[in-house]
């Protein structure tokens, strides 16, 4: 809407809402805690010539569409080495994850932005990353030793990105993944895969919590990619594109459920945070306009910035992210009941249309 | 010896604030200095600092700073003299690139690192009608001080728009430095505002800087 | 991918490739790893190397083992050999708008002989990944302040790149034949990028909050003498080495012991701190080189012009000493 | 829980049109009555497209955002999306987003897009980027002192790119373009506080023109302190602590103040801030943010009524920092209640 979207904000603004986050506990813009998510508007199964579907809408109007499609796909040699692998020893459960980057494809189209723009590769590849996580994917795409699913995940993003929409990006992904559903399999063995054509019978890629209630197994579930920004002390979730400004590090931790229903991490990436690029604020004993303080040289003025260390104006923050602090992240989000957990719970419930 | 100074490389610990002052090439990190350039460090006391008389306390502790290999600034800063070719005259400005830091261009811009800048390389810059000399500012004329190809000597005043950064020669050694007359020839300064072609003993008025 | 429309390019078809004999596959033996799972590989890194750039690095890893005798053109293990070179402090672009800061940017590129796969000449969407990393790495580092209204550059050519996994033992015409298989070999890259781009940066004399070096941990699930319930975490895997199953590149500040880049993938199970850490333990060996390397150039500049070139060209690789 | 996920619903009904102008005035009441009666299919909430028919009653007149068709020289027709507003005989369409348009003595909101050597380049939520001459700020050190070349080169050192100012629109351009300037000692730099932007709510900026853009709020926390909200006619809004020795500094002499005031006047250096002046300042904000969603335009009435019903249903049902969601509609049913 605002054509001038990505103005920088003024010094006084960032200081401001930089001081205001690095308070104990943390004073957000919105009200919100350090840990609340914006509400968002969610449903799944929306396109009928997919294989799977989402739309979530946040509240400030960002909006994604997902649709997941799947192709039988012939495999390859090299992955019926690893497939017997397999079957002889012990390495159950764990094909080869690095075969598997070709069995899926992920496009991003942002409005505005050209496909080979660095923020859509950018994005794509933090999904890859997170869905290939210890290859669980590529074992639910197996067919036979012969053939395999290839899935086309198309993500388009309906609006102007207002914040860093990678946490859109990939809940939309999750719950298009939850919807997806594919044909169910009648022929058997290695002969070519022959498919009921009744969508009823058809079988859910990542098996409905509801359908298998009785067992004890928790049902694995797709990852999803939350963004956690520092400011101070405090560790920030789902942050507004305020509050992406003045961080002082911006991670995005890949989250998924395991077989065990433990949060495991499948993935991890620093952000380049927009607040280095932001102008610092000219402390008043500084202030050229006065005009009182105009006999202050260069170097003494960088020396007296330098002293500020952006206590009482703002500066673009340096260096990066706290070890501990980095741990601390991973520890909140995958935490049992923690926000990794209730965010997965809730986008389990989303109804489909 | 230079070689016996001590060398500091960057997020070397050189002290806190309170036993010293940051200088160039250092930064803080909460209460701590720390070295933000690799070269030779020196600890000046702070009497040769020509303090502002705001806070007296801080001259009794020296100073830590880092100073680079090459001993150059690498970008010109307001007050930096600097050494550049005029590219453009107009009616109210002339433009100039400037290639080297330094009254005498003791630091060369490489010419790689402004390869993709301005026109002509180095760093593109303006010297207003109004800061072509001290006195009788309005009745200058940008085409009688400089001409195109000319070599002046000048003085950042600001740090200017987007493009360009503000020139002054509004001052005795600062001007026209080399210039070359209408016939190609190689031009002495003659007075203060006009170089001779010794070949053809024509002169041609420049705002011409003093010869040191 | 992308077609090359500047340069003139092969038919597509109509042409016979040579058709090689294979290679007798018992003939191959994969490359074992010789040094311990908490030693780096030597590394060899110079500054200045482009006299006429601002600054320069070159940063070598040579591989661990002498290949020439089991009769191969090709070694089976990969090195890696990554020149940098740094254009800046210099004007800001024509189109560009003000800038209160240094604008960095970033450019990465495989030479197209870099990797068993010839690379095209356009940066395909991997190198433009692997230059966003390494511009994240960066800007933490960089006193973007006290540089306004200008520009700088960072140019990365990797001559030689590590190969994604073992080629030898996958089958003719499959992705990991071709040494490009998981993306392990990036890792390794980016972790050589951050350290050579650290070394040209400081060359140039722009201020930096510390000297950055990059680190590569892995996880692997293959080494016979794995303990901690069968997971092993080794620091500067060389990916033709190991089955890797998840690895882990950070960016690592060691007077602030703080990092700037973390990228790390695969199925790390429970173990990303330990990754995390193997990671910086990695960086940090990096960094006694690079620290030796930097402090060199600076004596070397400061001391008698025309001295000690001799010095100043010999090998500075070092055997990184081995921590606990 | 850490996040609320909500079914899609049915997309808004148009603005109700409850901001105070209806509500107030009586005889816009009787016009509506009338108007029921002469146009049958169109209440005020009912949205019009544009090229559809209002009405071919002679008795009207056409006003902003209709036209007259050629055909038969009667009929009034919609060029807007939009809802009918009648004043008096006047029929005029009020779009459902809409631009901010300029007009002379708006106070407004804007943002430092471009420094150019003579002039800022100010984002004022218009259509066009709006200019603010050098000449038409207030320089330091008195009223009286002339604009110097040095002024021209320090330029950047008044406002920076992104910087937020409030300002007066002085006059406008052919384009439609405004002129500001800060020739005042309320006008200048914005420090202090928190920005936030309702610009294409309700009818144009979603904030009303009205006589007083700025004031105080004394907040419910003692050690809240008293907020000063600025309402941009453009939509743009700016939460501040209000600055306490304003009061004080009327006593002193006019050159007192001049001096006083230049010496802050381009800071941007934020004075100390309180937790609890900054909880207030997000409470603040997020009653604003519930107004907007709720389609209630924005003025200094429904602001404060907003904030005492969120102070009130804090103290009823137990204090809610998040004013999205449930509590946003309560507080908007609160305020639409009380009008």
């Amino acid at each position: 809407m605002a054509p001038y979207a990505n103005l920088p904000l003024s010094p006084a603004e960032l200081s401001y809402l930089y001081s205001s986050l690095a308070q104990d506990p943390p004073i957000r813009p919105d009200g919100r805690s350090a840990t609340q998510f914006r509400p968002l508007i969610a449903e799944s199964n929306i396109l009928p010539s997919a294989n799977g579907s989402a739309r979530i809408c946040f509240i400030d109007g960002t909006e994604a569409v997902v649709g997941v499609k799947a192709e039988v796909e012939q495999t390859h040699e090299n992955h019926l080495v690893a497939q017997n692998d397999t079957r002889d020893g012990e390495r159950t459960g764990r094909p080869d994850p690095s075969s598997a980057g070709s069995w899926f494809e992920i496009s991003i189209e942002i409005p505005g932005l050209r496909d080979d723009d660095a923020l859509p590769v950018f994005l794509a590849a933090m999904l890859t990353e997170a869905l290939l996580g210890d290859g669980e994917l590529t074992l639910k795409l197996r067919i036979n030793n012969r053939f395999h699913w290839r899935l086309y995940i198309d993500v388009l993003l309906l609006s102007q990105p207002l914040s860093y929409p990678l946490p859109l990006l990939s809940l939309t992904t999750h719950l298009s993944l939850l919807s997806t559903r594919l044909p169910a399999l009648i022929s058997e063995g290695d002969e070519d895969p022959l498919f009921s054509d009744d969508w009823e019978a058809s079988t859910f890629l990542y098996t409905q919590p509801n359908s298998n209630a009785a067992g004890k197994l928790h049902q694995s579930k797709p990852p999803i990619t939350l963004l956690v920004i520092s400011a101070g002390e405090n560790i920030i979730f789902d942050p507004s594109r305020d509050e992406l400004a003045v961080a002082e590090a911006v991670v995005a931790i890949s989250i998924r459920q395991n077989l065990l229903g433990h949060m495991e991490v499948v993935a991890l990436r620093t952000i380049d945070a927009p607040s280095r690029l932001t102008a610092s604020g000219v402390p008043r004993s500084l202030d050229a306009t006065t005009g009182t303080n105009a006999s202050v040289s260069n170097a003494d003025a960088q020396a007296l910035r330098e002293e500020d260390e952006g206590q009482s104006v703002w500066r673009p923050p340096r260096g990066g992210i706290n070890r501990a602090k980095l741990s601390q992240m991973m520890a909140t989000a995958t935490m049992e009941n923690g926000i990794g957990q209730e965010v997965m719970g809730g986008l389990a419930g989303v109804q489909g249309s | 010896m230079a070689s016996n100074q001590p060398i500091s490389l960057p997020g070397q610990h050189l002290g806190t604030t309170e036993t010293s002052n940051v200088g160039a090439g250092t930064h803080i990190q909460s209460g701590h200095i720390y070295s933000s350039l690799a070269g030779a460090l020196t600890s000046s006391t702070a009497t040769t600092k020509s303090g502002n008389g705001k806070k007296p306390t801080t001259k009794q502790r020296p100073s830590v700073s880092v100073t680079r290999p090459s001993g150059a600034q690498l970008l010109p800063e307001v007050g930096t003299v600097v050494v550049g070719r005029i590219t453009r005259t107009g009616p109210r400005q002339a433009n100039l690139s400037i290639l080297a830091l330094g009254g005498n261009g003791e630091h060369v811009i490489s010419p790689a690192a402004s390869s993709s800048g301005g026109d002509g390389g180095g760093f593109p810059a303006i010297i207003r009608q109004q800061d072509i000399r001290a006195t009788e500012i309005d009745k200058v004329k940008v085409g009688e001080s400089f001409r195109v190809g000319d070599v002046v000597r000048a003085v950042v005043i600001s740090l200017g728009d987007e493009k360009a950064y503000y020139c002054s020669t509004a001052r005795n050694e600062l001007g026209v430095v080399l210039a070359v007359s209408e016939w190609g020839n190689q031009m002495f300064p003659a007075s203060w505002r006009e170089f001779v072609d010794p070949a053809t003993g024509l002169g041609e008025s420049r705002k011409v800087a003093k010869p040191a | 991918m992308q077609a090359d429309r500047r340069r003139a390019n092969a038919p597509a078809g109509g042409t016979a490739p040579p058709f090689f004999a294979t290679i007798p596959r018992e003939s191959l033996k994969r490359p074992t790893r010789t040094r311990k799972p908490d030693e780096h590989r030597k590394i060899f890194l110079r500054t200045g190397v482009v006299p006429s750039a601002s600054g320069s690095a070159y940063y070598e890893v040579p591989p661990e083992s002498d290949h020439t005798s089991d009769g191969l053109l090709i070694p089976s293990s990969s090195s890696l050999k990554i020149t940098c070179t740094v254009h800046g402090p210099r004007p800001l672009p024509r189109n560009a708008q003000f800038s209160p800061n240094l604008l960095l940017t970033t450019n990465v590129k495989f030479a197209p002989f870099a990797t068993r796969q010839r690379r095209g000449y356009v940066r395909d969407a991997s190198e433009r990944d692997l230059g966003v990393h390494l511009e994240t790495a960066l800007r933490g580092v960089v006193i973007a302040d006290r540089w306004p209204k200008s520009a700088c550059d960072v140019v990365i050519t990797i001559l030689e790149g590590e190969e994604d996994c073992f080629w030898g033992s996958a089958p003719q015409g499959s992705d990991a034949s071709k040494g490009k298989a998981g993306g392990w070999g990036m890792m390794g890259v980016l972790a050589g990028c951050i350290t050579v781009a650290s070394a040209a940066i400081v060359d140039a004399g722009i201020d930096c909050v510390d000297l950055i070096s990059g680190g590569v941990a892995a996880k692997t699930t293959s080494l016979g003498a794995a303990t901690d319930g069968g997971a092993l975490i080794l620091l500067d895997p060389a990916p033709a080495e190991h089955d890797i199953s998840a690895a882990c590149v950070v960016g690592y500040l060691p007077s602030r012991d703080e990092l700037t880049e973390i990228w790390m993938k695969g199925g790390v199970g429970g173990h990303s701190e330990a990754l995390i850490d193997g990671a910086v333990r990695s960086a940090t060996l990096a960094s006694t080189v690079l620290a030796e390397a930097v402090k060199e150039a600076a004596q070397s500049r400061l001391g008698v012009s025309g001295g000690d070139d001799a010095a100043n060209g010999a090998l500075k690789g070092k055997d990184t000493a081995m921590t606990g | 829980m850490a996040i609320t996920i909500l079914a899609p619903a049915p997309a808004a009904p148009p603005p109700s049109q409850h901001h105070l102008e209806d509500v107030t005035s009586d005889d816009e009441d009787e016009g509506e009555a009338m108007d029921i009666d002469s146009l049958p299919s169109h209440r005020s909430t009912t949205v019009i497209t544009p090229g559809e028919k209002i009405t071919d009653d002679v008795q009207w007149m056409r006003g902003h955002g209709t036209y007259i068709a050629p055909i038969d020289e009667v009929t009034i027709r919609s060029t807007l999306a939009g809802t009918l507003q009648k004043t008096n005989k006047l029929l005029s369409v009020v779009p459902l987003r809409a631009r901010y348009n300029p007009e002379i003595g708006d106070l407004v909101i804007g943002r430092v897009v471009e420094v150019q050597s003579r002039r800022w380049k100010v984002d004022v939520a218009a259509p066009l980027l709006a200019n603010l001459p050098l000449s038409s700020i207030n320089l330091p050190g008195g009223t009286l002192r002339r604009r110097t070349s040095v002024d021209e080169l320090n330029i950047r050192s008044f406002f920076c790119e992104g910087e937020l100012i409030v300002a007066e629109v002085q006059s406008l351009f052919q384009d439609g373009s405004a002129s500001l300037h800060t020739r005042s000692l309320k006008y200048g730099k914005l420090r202090n506080g928190y920005f936030l932007s309702v610009i294409g709510q309700g009818g144009g900026a979603g904030v009303v023109r009205s006589k007083r853009q700025i004031f105080t709020l004394q907040t419910a926390r003692r050690s809240g302190g008293e907020l000063q909200i600025t309402l941009g006619v453009n939509g743009y809004i700016w939460i501040a602590k209000h600055a306490e020795d304003a009061e004080m500094e009327k006593e002193v002499g006019i050159n007192r103040l001049e001096e006083q005031a230049s010496s802050a006047m381009y800071s941007s250096q934020n004075d100390d801030i309180g937790p609890d002046t900054r909880r207030e300042i997000a409470r603040v904000a997020g009653c604003i943010r519930a107004l907007m969603q709720g389609g209630v335009k924005v003025d200094e009435e429904t602001v404060r009524r907003a904030y005492d019903a969120c102070v009130e249903l804090d103290e009823v049902e137990g204090e809610v920092q998040y004013l999205g969601g449930e509590r946003g509609d309560a507080i908007v049913e609160i305020v639409l209640r009380g009008s």
